[in-house]
């Protein structure tokens, strides 16, 4: 039914006061997620008004949220100078999914946070990113509860606004989603697209993945390695960027063509020579997905 | 935010890191002074953020301070992969008996600082990457326990023999990496690190690009930024917040989302239209951010349809109509502009923006193909 | 190597920990100024390395500095657990709302260093330990990571839950933290840790210890050690590059290894005799050492004899008799001495010996045995 | 045969041309050890004349002896200030046992050192120890050769002469052994009794073990304990510092009394607890070794 997460994740909110916090902990709440806790320094005690007389027990560490709530997720709308900090909280809690929206960490935090996170066994999906979606469990992030249905496919992909595009395209031809998860646009992110699409493979539920690139670094081309050696579904793929000029970001702090590596064309190749069909338009998605599901 | 090479040496220069004396001068009258001053032998460097610098003519050998006045006279003002040189560098020529390369950057792959040398010094050194890969050795250093000593020597040991030169190229790299860290850099390159005939080491050439994530907590940094470097939109672009790339075709795109604002130029090229920019407005739904878009679009000659693609999720659609509005109720648009909304408070959106006027529709591609067109019959 | 009260708070005050006001006198006469200086109700504090000085009447509140006059003449000169307190620090009476405690030091059990906090401060932590364990929280530092901004939040957050007093004590845990790595201690204490009536947390009283095996990483603490407060007989060893215990017994001993030395002490307590001292020479062979040791066994006036007892391995037999003949050659033996040697050159460490007129044996216990017999019949 | 040591290690000699390095570099290559390397820095390509004509090569790295030579254990002579760096050079250099003789290491150079031999899945013997010798094996230390024999006792000590004067007690009266390890004298080690206990428990050729414990610390509370439940050998105990005083460290880092716990007694009554043996002098261990293995 859904990857990371299940009818049993429990989650904190890190930031829950703040202006991003509050309104998506509503959202999230409104979509039918259970948020336990709130995290803010200074404001233990008090209660966050999620909505409908719902009221959220806020703490002071993500430590005395586990504790008094046995929350088992955490999403972090912390701001970039804290965020790192706020990861490497989450994890040493215990946390073992964390889903960090921020964007504008400052790399170097990162490889730091990355390293503990790993220390720790904990999964981050993130920074920088949408977070994930399960139609009917429930959403850690800000991806729109409207534009996606329950069923048979999961949709990871680098960016946000995006994947709405094509996961509304899905849902408006009929075609449901187990997840869909944001991997996040930063250069060094937790999860990426082999991780998630191991996940996919493993679940029974999905029958075939799409997946997002875009351009900067080789997790496209190594999503493709491990798709054509071990994935036993069908898989889309669009990469955006094809236009995008070398050596400039394109917003996301991960997109960038450094000297003549990271670009779309390698990315499609790579998946074009592991024999996956790779869409030209965002709208070719559902067409080339009824097909793959077609051959089946 | 890159740093020019005379900002990136004195900063190593601080860190501890051996530089050869120099001052950037930006007359050839100054550059004489300075030349003066050092005495002997000169090297006249155009300071611009490109690399070729050799090749294009920027750097310059001179004599004498007549002879270095003269150089920096040709090379102010010279074009350099379209940099106006406005600052040449005036340093002593090293006699130089060895060159070698050493830089510390983040690597995607591991997800940790890497420090990379190679005995090949002073060129390119992606061509040695590609051609001669084991001429560079890289180490990637675990974060929780920083770059430790015996890992700076093994390094130096890559490049030196010398009992001497390996202490001090083992000293120079760790200064580097620690100026990496502090400064927050995203790479701290050296290139050449130089062997002197007296047998020094010393960092002839550096370039330094600072993680702008992480400026904040180098305040001072930012007055290492040279506002004459970078375009005027891009800077108003910067200061609002929002994510501007030039580009060189005629559909100006204003974007929520960068992956989205990449799509939308390549659906721009795949119906035979060119992109004028990359725009993403970003997640928030501040009009303001609307408006400030549509100035910096239209400051764009060569931009002759307007294209609004926008997904709300957090960005309100109706936000994003608002700042349509008024934008146009404060300077009147002089060329077309195709609106495609959809999402959260699409309904909204659109009936503020027919009442003043526009017409919006909920399909990327139509949109697309419709801006193409009004930009090939403009 | 022990600090001072006054030293340990000058050093916490030097890296940010909020410390109040106070000087340290030597003179009933400074006192008096102090308090006058600092104006309002004043502490008068022994300063001496050794726990309890407020029950054994080395603390006292002076209203007046007249009162702290007569206080610090009646605590100077006082002997605490056998340390004479030579000085007194004059604090101002802090109006104390609430009293905690909070300690760094390196755990044996999980090798980091472990952070300490307890809500019950301004009492002997180990009773607290022992009797309430819950009233304390331990946070084990991973050395990879340091203490990270939500581990000593977390900590002041087992303190105190008013916001205001909650970031105020993180921030005085993460420098007492900082504090301890960068000077190297074994032991950075504040007890107690108070709120004043005004809200403000401060630390009263500080306890450090540093580790004497870090001292050459900051020489400048080595003028912190006070010669007065070491018996002469320790510092001589020191100096000496030997490990020296007063004891109270009769039996002198000079052992080379700190286990060895240890079991020689306790054969002479179960042989019926009292040690006198412990004292390891040390691995190296130098005879210079030798003639130290000898010298700072034969100055403790209740040595009734001298036993040598060598292992030889690193430290060779020969160097050992040859320091034991020529100290005594310098200075006569006024006591007898037992000498036990054997391993690496046992034979020739003999021949030396009895050209000297001295016997050696091979066996610990008979030299063990032989010399509580000495120290009974002398 | 032997614990931590086979035929199979070659030795690297971090701090060789010292003067403590050195000497006992030539003692070890006496006793039949198969010291490959020595590390200097800055001396890398000279030679190190090991007596009988042996030439052992000098590197300036770890890495590099280990790379030329397939060195598997390192022996660390370096001066204190330098010793955690030199031990994390080993593992770094992926050195699986790594022996630290070196006395005085500030104790927080060694939290780090301790963390990341962890990491490297490396063994750590000492510091500030006298290393181990196995008879018709080798010696990686400084343990003297002349004092030891081939047998079926393993010893294992947290002193230095302490160890030789039990250890030659035992080889005089025809007892030999298999290993003797000198886990080090500082509060933090890397191998403690435990690990050397479950060693010996492991190595066939070991049928006893003597145990030489002092005050300080709960260490010998905890091979009591490991030995009472898993040690399948007899075992004899010595704990040194009956007479310590509390609170005064006796010579070694870590023998100290604290508050009123690390004390001889509590050591002494933890071994007989569990019902070994605990001598009360040096001289006893002999006897009681000898009841023990005629119980079996």
């Amino acid at each position: 039914m859904a990857i990371f997460i299940s009818d049993a994740t429990k989650v904190v909110i890190q930031g829950i006061t703040g202006r991003d916090g509050s309104f998506h902990t509503r959202q999230m709440i409104g979509y039918g997620t259970r948020v336990v806790a709130g995290v803010t320094p200074g404001k233990g005690g008090q209660a966050f008004e999620g909505g409908d007389g719902i009221r959220i027990p806020i703490y002071n560490t993500v430590e005395r949220a586990v504790t008094e709530t046995e929350a088992n997720a955490s999403v972090i709308y912390v701001p970039p100078a804290h965020a790192a900090a706020a990861i490497m909280e989450a994890a040493d809690a215990g946390i073992k999914l964390i889903v960090a929206i921020t964007e504008g960490i400052p790399v170097l935090d990162m490889t730091r946070a990355l390293a503990f996170v790993a220390d720790r066994g904990a999964r981050l999906i993130g920074p920088n990113c949408p977070g994930l979606i399960s139609p009917g469990c429930g959403k850690l992030g800000i991806i729109p509860g409207g534009i996606v249905a329950k069923g048979p496919v999961g949709v990871v992909s680098r960016s946000g606004t995006l994947t709405y595009e094509v996961v509304s395209q899905l849902t408006a031809a009929g075609i449901g989603q187990t997840t869909c998860v944001g991997i996040g646009g930063d250069p060094l992110i937790g999860t990426n697209f082999v991780d998630c699409l191991k996940a996919f493979g493993a679940d029974p539920h999905t029958k075939a993945v799409v997946l997002i690139g875009e351009i900067g670094g080789t997790d496209e081309q190594e999503a493709a390695s491990y798709a054509g050696a071990h994935l036993k579904l069908p898989l889309v793929a669009f990469v955006a960027g094809r236009t995008a000029p070398p050596g400039r970001r394109m917003g996301h702090a991960g997109a960038i063509i450094s000297g003549s590596s990271g670009t779309a064309e390698e990315k499609v190749k790579a998946f074009e020579d592991q024999g996956f069909r790779v869409a030209d338009r965002p709208s070719d998605v559902v067409g080339l997905l009824r097909d793959a599901l077609r051959d089946l | 935010m890159d740093l020019y090479e005379y900002q990136a040496r004195e900063l190593l220069r601080k860190a501890g890191i051996p530089v050869p004396d120099g001052e950037v001068a930006d007359t050839p009258e100054a550059a004489q002074r300075i030349a003066r001053r050092l005495g002997g032998t000169v090297v006249v460097k155009a300071q611009v953020h490109a690399g070729g610098r050799g090749k294009a003519g920027g750097v310059k050998l001179a004599a004498s301070p007549e002879e270095a006045k003269s150089h920096a006279a040709r090379i102010l003002g010279m074009e350099i992969k379209q940099h106006v040189v406005r600052r040449v560098l005036v340093t002593p020529a090293e006699e130089i008996a060895a060159e070698a390369y050493a830089a510390v950057l983040v690597d995607r792959a591991t997800q940790r600082p890497v420090l990379m040398v190679s005995g090949e010094g002073g060129i390119d050194i992606e061509e040695v990457a590609r051609t001669r890969p084991q001429a560079i050795r890289r180490l990637s250093v675990d974060p929780r326990y920083g770059l430790l000593s015996h890992q700076a020597y093994g390094l130096a040991e890559f490049l030196y023999s010398d009992p001497g030169l390996l202490s001090q190229a083992a000293d120079i790299l760790t200064r580097l990496y620690e100026f990496f860290l502090s400064a927050g850099a995203s790479l701290a390159e050296i290139n050449p690190l130089i062997v002197t005939s007296a047998g020094e080491v010393k960092a002839i050439d550096a370039k330094v690009s600072l993680d702008d994530n992480a400026l904040f907590r180098n305040p001072d940094f930012e007055k290492l930024r040279d506002p004459a470097a970078e375009p005027e939109a891009e800077m108003r672009a910067r200061n609002a917040g929002l994510s501007y790339v030039k580009m060189t075709g005629s559909v100006g795109c204003c974007v929520n989302g960068a992956g989205l604002a990449m799509a939308t130029m390549d659906l721009i090229k795949y119906y035979g239209g060119e992109p004028a920019n990359f725009l993403d407005i970003g997640g928030s739904s501040n009009p303001d951010k609307v408006v400030a878009a549509l100035e910096i679009i239209t400051s764009d000659p060569s931009v002759r349809v307007i294209l609004f693609n926008i997904f709300g999720g957090i960005t309100r659609c109706d936000d994003v109509a608002n700042g349509i509005v008024e934008a146009t109720q404060r300077t009147k648009l002089d060329r077309p502009i195709v609106i495609r909304l959809t999402g959260t408070n699409e309904a909204e959106a659109i009936v503020i923006l027919e009442k003043a006027g526009f017409t919006a529709g909920r399909s990327m591609d139509a949109a697309v193909m419709k801006a193409v067109e009004l930009a090939g019959a403009a």
